[in-house]
């Protein structure tokens, strides 16, 4: 019935909904059903970090100490600072300062860009030891007498990268989104009355970062 | 045949201690769903009939709800799954733990046949030979994919999974030869990895033992060695070349050359068989590489004969 | 043809529909490749049929030619057994991830749900478009794999089997079947997920004012639980068959035994989501036969709040029983327990359903026609499919069931017998809507008669076989066991399904004779109550002339003459 | 909710939070993140000896767990929002849970049965039937009484081969040597045994 009623003269509304906050509504339910598929697609690699954790305890907790943990908490320290910058962005533009906007949602894609310079060196690190996953798991001497007394390293590699790996296309999903959405703010195409766009990568740059809190100590700490 | 004597044929003949009880737990649940069956399909149909009106239909006015059928309908199914549910676990667990004084026979699968050895290992036959009258459990494992053991007539079943070691037991109740299946899917030949359950007296048990210990022949290992499932004795072809008149002719490579099945080719393609593969098979054999040299000789002696 | 516009005529051209956002335009396009996939698959299940048919005729090896199918000039036709691996595995694959879990939800789903609730469209047309090309690039990519001659790891992808199987080289590329099939599979997980995302926004922020949750028709009340697992379960399978890739790409151990992996742990991964898909298959069944029932009985439902009630508890407790399918496989059997125990509870909501449905029935005026006869006969398909459940859920009997053909003969009834006949049943009942033509009655019964008894005579057969021991998966049974019963059964069985193949063929006649030659159908020809019945047949671009009002309750038969909807202004143009 | 109350709501109006609640969010998460690293990281072993890696676990998942809670309901509004989103994340976590749980437990208790068997066999000897299982879990009851099974097993095992006498040695590989001699040659090196896993 409501659907004659007239879109309040507001552009943005399409054409199958009655108003802006049903459009909205429904938008962020959108996401957030999204989101619960990303959360359950990771679990599976948790459930597997599970199962392995129990399978090899000793495994697990020598092959984690191939991994640069001081790298993992700072790559933790950039991540959550992202979340904010993030999380800022979206308060400014609540406000309509679309110039802080645009700088904090910058500012977050940086942040994103500098998590990805830090896992390249810890790829590259890994890789130059021959620590990869699987079949290709081939480690350097001084990391192989580390590894002696111990079962199946190589799975905890594949864990590592698979989750990591993951997480990675995550990231850099996320800072498309986020970087476009910055070019269409600095194009005003976004005020208070619409900024579903930016609130939906918002809330998948939050469910990356609560992924990686974690992803870091079961993967960097506990192992 | 009268009604009672169909009844029963719905089931293969008991040969178990065990299969009596799984057979009570069948029957239970099946007269259950009788019950119920006999419920729900007349009474769809006697609706439909009942209720059936032609012309344009008018007000109707029945019930819409009725707290006391739905609380009804939804309590009794309840309370029936608690009692079908105790009476499977116990029946499972009964199938489940093993007597401890039952006698291991130790299983092992592979593409496509079954191995089995007793009195640790002396014996190995790929029939499966047990005595009647006293437990066996069945101790198995599987080279390379999941198989599964089913023997209908003990109603037992257990998948036989590689690196792992699961177990079934079972205490033959009459004597006879059965079939025994692989029931979980294991790849082309899956069809044929099926072999007989001998049921036999204390005695021939024991005879058994006897006369298979120690070396096999050439034609015991084709079996045995699950050559079987692959090439054939006639000369018709199966997965791989049958092995009639294949001793010392020239054999077309898929590489384009060709070999001389002499005892040096057969050796190699037992032992490291992709390494040569014969133009027109797939490369799907297993390598034997810890297969010992007097059984890799007993073969190639065997495979002289078939001429 | 009449000059009226509606969605189907207006705007015209094949572009228009390749680009349009119209959820009833991307109905009919799913219900086009659906369809045409439901042929292919009906074919390779004709080809197994074919094959048991005949067990003596195979002829070991064979000429491998065309990917090992060879053709016999002695006794027939047959197929090698790595060539009947193939075929079964892609009937499996075709009519799980292709056909039964898009059909309903994304057919009648798609066509409905907004019209159900007066809206205009689903709430993100552009996702829904995107979801059947992503839905058409997954079936692409599953099929490249017959390139490389087919898979044969059957549908459920078990491990190691499936990482050792090789890869093939096809024109100078190595090419691995399995990984195009389970990337096709995951893929086609994507589309799923966008119709489950669509629906649940759809269902909770469209409604119109007035329609509160206990006034929904039933229908969206199934498509809303069956959209809950398509959104909770499909990652999961996403996340296990790109394991299963990278197992085999790069031997990572978490599956393969031979490198620290666990085999059961696949069999944990996959089940998850493989059984709730089950529901994914069977919940809009319930939600098409709840429709029917009380519209052709002309009876307000009965029990219309457990109806609804036990859809969603159907879709959390399938989410709860996925252990069932690995009581002999090796898993803890603490766990098998608990397994079996939690799944006989799904029995209780399904079992409700039934007897609400038959109480709906009860004092009700009775329509015997086309769309009825297919609720008769999914009661009792359904009735079969699910009480032979109870056998397998029960630990005992299930050690000597397990794997058999009884399993098979169950699942059929429950996808086949109880899925797709609600699925054919649906199309019938809504056909005027979708495509504003009357089909032949008398023909239609008749196909569903057909369907039905060649259903039964196919399925029936396959129970015995079962109990009789006759594992699934073989490609001959010649040479062990009961071999004149397997033999006689499994001929019943072929010939139950060229029944069933003649019944198809029959219903394909009749809807293509009710398209080209159909008379003209009412708005409302059955005398329904929910809204898509108050627009006109087939419906205009934007669902409703003039927005529906929403006065009553779906299913008000004991207030409102069926007459006085006809009459309703929304309907008068 | 529903469109139905709509009408009675201003048009469209976001919930806007302080400042200060982003940035005492944030130092909160960096100071949990400082926590986590120094539980693990520092030598703990002192203060928790054996159970040291237990703990670890416990408090940086427990720690991980506070830090997620934060972000979902400061940063992405959870506790300002529909009540409804917070109804489906718990819904979505509740099967991530249900997975997780579900795997594991697999994983812990296979062969769990055939350990009961194990120790009776040492206890009682002979079997009497078809039902001897719910025997031998009575006379488990019996011998054990409320002593938790999962410390029991591996004593129980133990005790019931020759090689009980010797001490010294590691439980486990008692274990896994009498798992070994038991199951006779195996199948390949690799040979993974989850049950002694323990």
């Amino acid at each position: 019935m409501s659907n004659t009623i007239d879109h309040e003269g507001n552009p943005y509304v399409a054409h199958h909904f009655v108003d802006m906050d049903q459009q909205h509504e429904s938008a962020k339910l959108g996401v957030w059903l999204f989101l619960f598929t990303e959360i359950l697609l990771f679990s599976g690699l948790f459930c597997a970090y599970a199962v392995f954790h129990s399978l090899y305890p000793e495994m697990f907790l020598e092959a984690n100490k191939l991994l640069s943990w001081k790298m993992g908490a700072f790559n933790t320290f950039i991540l959550i600072t992202s979340s904010m910058t993030m999380a800022l962005a979206i308060r400014e533009i609540q406000l309509d300062r679309k110039k802080n906007c645009v700088w904090l949602l910058v500012l977050t894609v940086i942040l994103a860009g500098g998590f990805l310079v830090v896992k390249y060196f810890e790829y590259t690190s890994k890789i130059s030891h021959g620590l990869l996953p699987g079949k290709f798991f081939n480690p350097a001497p001084e990391y192989a007498e580390l590894l002696k007394d111990t079962e199946n390293p190589q799975v905890f590699m594949s864990i590592y990268f698979f989750s990591t790996g993951l997480h990675g296309i995550h990231v850099v999903l996320g800072m498309v989104w986020l970087g476009w959405m910055a070019i269409r703010t600095a194009n005003d195409a976004f005020s208070s009355k619409y900024y579903a766009p930016i609130e939906m990568g918002g809330l998948y740059w939050h469910v990356v970062d609560l992924i990686w809190i974690f992803l870091f100590p079961l993967l960097y700490l506990i192992g | 045949m009268n009604f009672n004597m169909l009844l029963m044929s719905l089931l293969p003949k008991q040969a178990s201690t065990g299969a009596a009880e799984s057979d009570f737990a069948f029957w239970v649940v099946f007269w259950i769903c009788v019950f119920f069956g006999l419920i729900i399909i007349p009474a769809t149909i006697y609706f439909a009939i009942r209720y059936r009106k032609k012309g344009k239909p008018g007000l109707t006015n029945g019930p819409t709800h009725s707290t006391f059928l739905e609380f009804f309908w939804t309590a009794v199914p309840t309370l029936m799954i608690f009692f079908i549910f105790v009476i499977g676990f116990v029946g499972f667990m009964d199938f489940y733990v093993a007597p401890s004084d039952a006698e291991e026979i130790r299983v092992t699968g592979r593409q496509w046949s079954w191995t089995f050895s007793y009195a640790n290992g002396s014996v190995e036959y790929s029939e499966l030979t047990v005595p009647i009258g006293r437990p066996i459990k069945l101790v198995m494992s599987s080279e390379d994919v999941i198989h599964s053991v089913y023997i209908p007539v003990f109603r037992v079943k257990m998948d036989t999974v590689p690196n792992r070691y699961s177990s079934l037991w079972f205490e033959a109740t009459e004597i006879g030869s059965y079939d025994l299946y692989c029931t979980e899917y294991c790849g082309d030949a899956h069809s044929r990895m099926v072999t007989k359950v001998n049921v036999v007296s204390e005695e021939d048990y024991q005879k058994f033992l006897k006369d298979n210990q120690g070396e096999k022949s050439g034609e015991q290992l084709y079996t045995l060695r699950g050559c079987v499932a692959c090439h054939s004795l006639d000369g018709s072809p199966k997965i791989g070349p049958s092995w009639k008149g294949i001793y010392g002719t020239e054999r077309p490579l898929a590489n384009g050359s060709s070999v001389i099945a002499d005892d040096n080719y057969i050796k190699q393609s037992i032992i490291d068989p992709n390494s040569q593969v014969v133009k027109g098979y797939p490369a799907a054999m297993p390598a034997y590489v810890d297969m010992p040299e007097e059984e890799i000789n007993a073969i190639i002696d065997f495979m002289k004969e078939l001429k | 043809m009449s000059t009226e516009k509606n969605y189907l005529n207006h705007p015209k051209g094949l572009l228009s529909w390749l680009i349009t956002v119209d959820h009833k335009r991307i109905a009919i396009l799913y219900t086009i490749v659906v369809l045409f996939f439901f042929f292919v698959g009906g074919v390779y299940a004709s080809l197994i049929r074919l094959e048991l048919a005949f067990p003596n005729t195979m002829i070991d090896g064979g000429t491998p030619a065309l990917g090992g199918a060879t053709v016999a000039e002695t006794e027939g036709m047959y197929f090698d057994d790595k060539t009947y691996n193939k075929i079964f595995t892609m009937h499996g694959i075709v009519m799980v991830f292709l056909v039964i879990i898009p059909a309903t939800p994304a057919i009648l789903g798609n066509f409905l749900l907004p019209i159900l609730l007066g809206a205009k469209d689903v709430a993100f047309p552009r996702l829904n478009l995107a979801s059947w090309y992503v839905y058409m690039l997954g079936a692409g990519v599953a099929l490249t794999s017959l390139i490389a001659g087919g898979v044969d790891t059957g549908w459920t992808f078990y491990t190691p089997f499936s990482t050792l199987s090789k890869s093939v080289e096809v024109a100078g590329i190595q090419f691995s079947p399995v990984i195009a099939i389970t990337l096709g599979a995951f893929i086609l997980g994507f589309s799923s997920i966008f119709t489950g995302i669509n629906f649940i926004v759809t269902i909770h922020k469209m409604r119109p004012p007035g329609m509160t949750w206990f006034k929904l028709p039933l229908f969206l009340w199934g498509m809303y639980a069956t959209s809950l697992i398509q959104v909770l379960a499909t990652p999961v399978l996403g996340v296990t068959l790109g394991l299963l890739i990278l197992e085999k790409v790069t031997g990572a151990g978490i599956f393969d035994p031979a490198l620290g992996g666990d085999p059961i742990l696949f069999q944990h991964f996959f089940w998850f989501y493989s059984h709730p898909a089950v529901y994914i298959m069977i919940l809009p069944a319930f939600a098409v036969i709840s429709e029917m029932v009380a519209v052709h009985s002309h009876r307000n439902i009965f029990g219309y709040k457990l109806i609804g009630f036990s859809s969603v508890a159907i879709a959390l407790l399938g989410s709860l029983v996925w252990g069932h399918h690995m009581f002999v496989s090796g898993q803890s059997e603490w766990l098998g327990a608990i397994f079996s125990f939690l799944t006989f509870f799904i029995g209780i909501p399904s079992g409700i359903k039934v007897f609400n449905w038959l109480a709906t029935m009860y004092k009700g005026e009775i329509k015997l026609n086309t769309s009825m006869f297919y609720v008769i006969a999914f009661l009792i398909n359904f009735a079969i499919g699910g009480l032979t459940g109870i056998f397998l859920g029960t630990l005992v009997i299930d050690i000597n069931l397990h794997d058999t053909y009884f399993v098979v003969a169950h699942f059929h009834y429950v996808m086949m017998g109880s899925g797709l006949f609600a699925f054919f049943g649906g199309m019938h009942h809504w056909w005027p809507k979708i495509f504003g033509k009357m089909y032949n009655e008398i023909v239609g019964i008749l196909g569903c008669l057909v369907i039905f008894v060649g259903f039964n005579i196919t399925f029936l057969s396959q129970f015995y076989l079962g109990l009789q021991g006759m594992p699934r998966r073989y490609h001959d049974y010649s040479g062990f066991g009961p071999e004149e019963i397997f033999s006689r059964f499994h001929g019943f069985s072929s010939v139950g399904t060229l029944i069933m193949a003649i019944g198809f063929v029959i219903i394909a006649l009749n809807w293509l004779h009710s398209l080209f030659a159909g008379k003209k159908a009412p708005s409302n020809p059955w005398g329904g109550l929910t809204l898509e019945w108050a627009t006109t047949s087939p419906p205009p671009t934007h669902n409703f002339h003039k927005d529906p009002e929403y006065i009553h309750g779906p299913y008000d038969y004991d207030k409102i003459l069926p007459e006085n909807i006809a009459q309703k202004p929304a309907d008068k143009e | 909710m529903s469109t139905e109350d709509k009408h009675s709501k201003d048009p469209f109006h976001p919930h806007v939070m302080p400042l200060w609640v982003y940035f005492g969010v944030y130092f909160a998460l960096l100071v949990l993140t400082a926590v986590t690293v120094g539980v693990t990281k520092l030598p703990t072993h002192a203060i928790f000896g054996e159970m040291t890696h237990t703990v670890d676990v416990i408090i940086a998942m427990a720690v991980a767990t506070v830090k997620a809670t934060l972000v979902l309901l400061i940063f992405m509004h959870l506790l300002f929002d529909n009540k409804l989103y917070s109804l489906l994340f718990s819904g979505c976590m509740f099967f991530v849970v249900l997975f997780i749980t579900f795997s594991m437990l697999d994983t812990h208790s296979r062969g769990f049965v055939d350990e009961i068997r194990e120790y009776t066999i040492s206890a009682e000897g002979k079997r009497t039937g078809m039902k001897d299982w719910r025997k031998n879990a009575e006379a488990y009851e019996a011998e054990h009484g409320g002593e938790k099974k999962a410390h029991a097993e591996a004593e129980m095992i133990v005790e019931g081969t020759e090689e009980s006498s010797v001490t010294g040695k590691d439980a486990e590989k008692i274990l896994a040597d009498e798992v070994k001699s038991e199951e006779g040659e195996k199948p390949s090196d690799k040979t993974q045994e989850t049950k002694p896993a323990k």
